[in-house]
């Protein structure tokens, strides 16, 4: 089990802010290969891979980093702070 | 060093007062304010959002970074979240150091990690809608002058 | 534009909240301040003279060109003349505009030309006597890189 | 009668931070060396041109620049402010 988190538009598309996900993914591409099949709102929400971001336990990461020992996956926008 | 995400208003002028007492041995103090622009009316107000685990973090990274590149006697940074509008001020960072170069140098890296390298995420809101800002790829551009 | 020369002390942090206020329509502020340094409690005091005839008309001319070059909505030049004690605040400038690197660029050529072409001369004071400040080569050299 | 101002080290020298001065000198080199073949303390001032600056009715100028239609001319050191 691990915590999936979305902020920003992909959190609206997908609807919760977060959700505990039982995932047998090793890497975040194929965490989001998972969610992608269960429902057409997660596959709007990554549609376009370059417009997401993703953190593992709040440290930036890319999409082949793999998910052994991680607690919590974030995905968002590029960020837009300042 | 003092970081601060918070969703209260704050008072820059009193923070920059208190920031430049600190800094006696230091010599050259710079700010920069954000403020949330009206776009001549257009834009009745903005939310930010974030990532509460993980912002303090980031900041703190990159702060620490600043001090120990530009060898700061000292660094802060300030940034709200919530609802604001138009002529509030977003956030501010301010960067002391012995020499006014280095307090420059710093305070311009500052704001263009968190620019884009801190998790914030700002909607506007005008009066036919809402919509999320998307980053610029002038801000992404602006990281790459620190390489190395 | 504000542009002052004063002995009195003043408030940076009031000053600041002044000028953002005014700059609503910018979005980037940037501010400059110059705090007396201590040199570890070795310096008791500076003085500052300036020539009152020019110091206006050439930090107006500085400032309007900064106006000009940056698209700035505003800009603010305070400077201290007199005695002043270890702490105080020399002087500041601030800038606002649309974006951040024009503020930053634009405050960053306030003071390199204030510190080399507004006449204003610094002596400090030590236990074992007072010395006129000698300007640096790299306050001279840092005019070069606005140049066209 | 032109009125030449001195600041900083050059007005301690010189010992007045302002005189009127009676020149035929054209221009403000030579209105220097007719001050340094006055007395001791403009020599002593004037020693190192390298090191002053001049400004004329309160513009910056060269030594090279004419005096003709100037009011006032002020020597100092190079600037120390900011």
């Amino acid at each position: 089990m691990i915590e999936v988190l979305y902020f920003a538009w992909l959190r609206e598309r997908i609807g919760v802010p977060r959700e505990r996900v039982e995932t047998r993914a090793e890497t975040v591409a194929g965490l989001v290969e998972e969610l992608i099949a269960r429902e057409e709102r997660y596959a709007l929400a990554f549609a376009d891979l370059a417009s997401v971001r993703v953190a593992l336990d709040q440290e930036l990461a890319d999409f082949q980093a793999p998910l052994a020992g991680v607690r919590e996956v974030a995905f968002f926008p590029p960020m837009t702070g300042g | 060093m003092k970081i601060s995400v918070q969703a209260d208003a704050f008072d820059p002028g009193a923070e920059l007062n208190a920031f430049s007492a600190g800094a006696a041995g230091a010599g050259a103090v710079v700010s920069f304010s954000g403020v949330v622009r009206d776009e001549g009316g257009r834009l009745s107000g903005i939310s930010i959002e974030h990532y509460p685990a993980m912002t303090g973090k980031a900041i703190g990274a990159i702060a620490a970074e600043a001090v120990e590149r530009w060898d700061l006697s000292d660094a802060l940074v300030i940034h709200r979240h919530g609802d604001l509008a138009p002529g509030e001020v977003i956030m501010m960072v301010a960067t002391a150091a012995r020499h006014r170069a280095a307090a420059f140098a710093a305070a311009e890296f500052l704001m263009d990690y968190l620019k884009s390298r801190a998790p914030f995420w700002k909607k506007e809101y005008h009066a036919d809608g809402a919509e999320w800002v998307a980053a610029k790829d002038s801000d992404e551009d602006a990281l790459g002058r620190w390489a190395g």
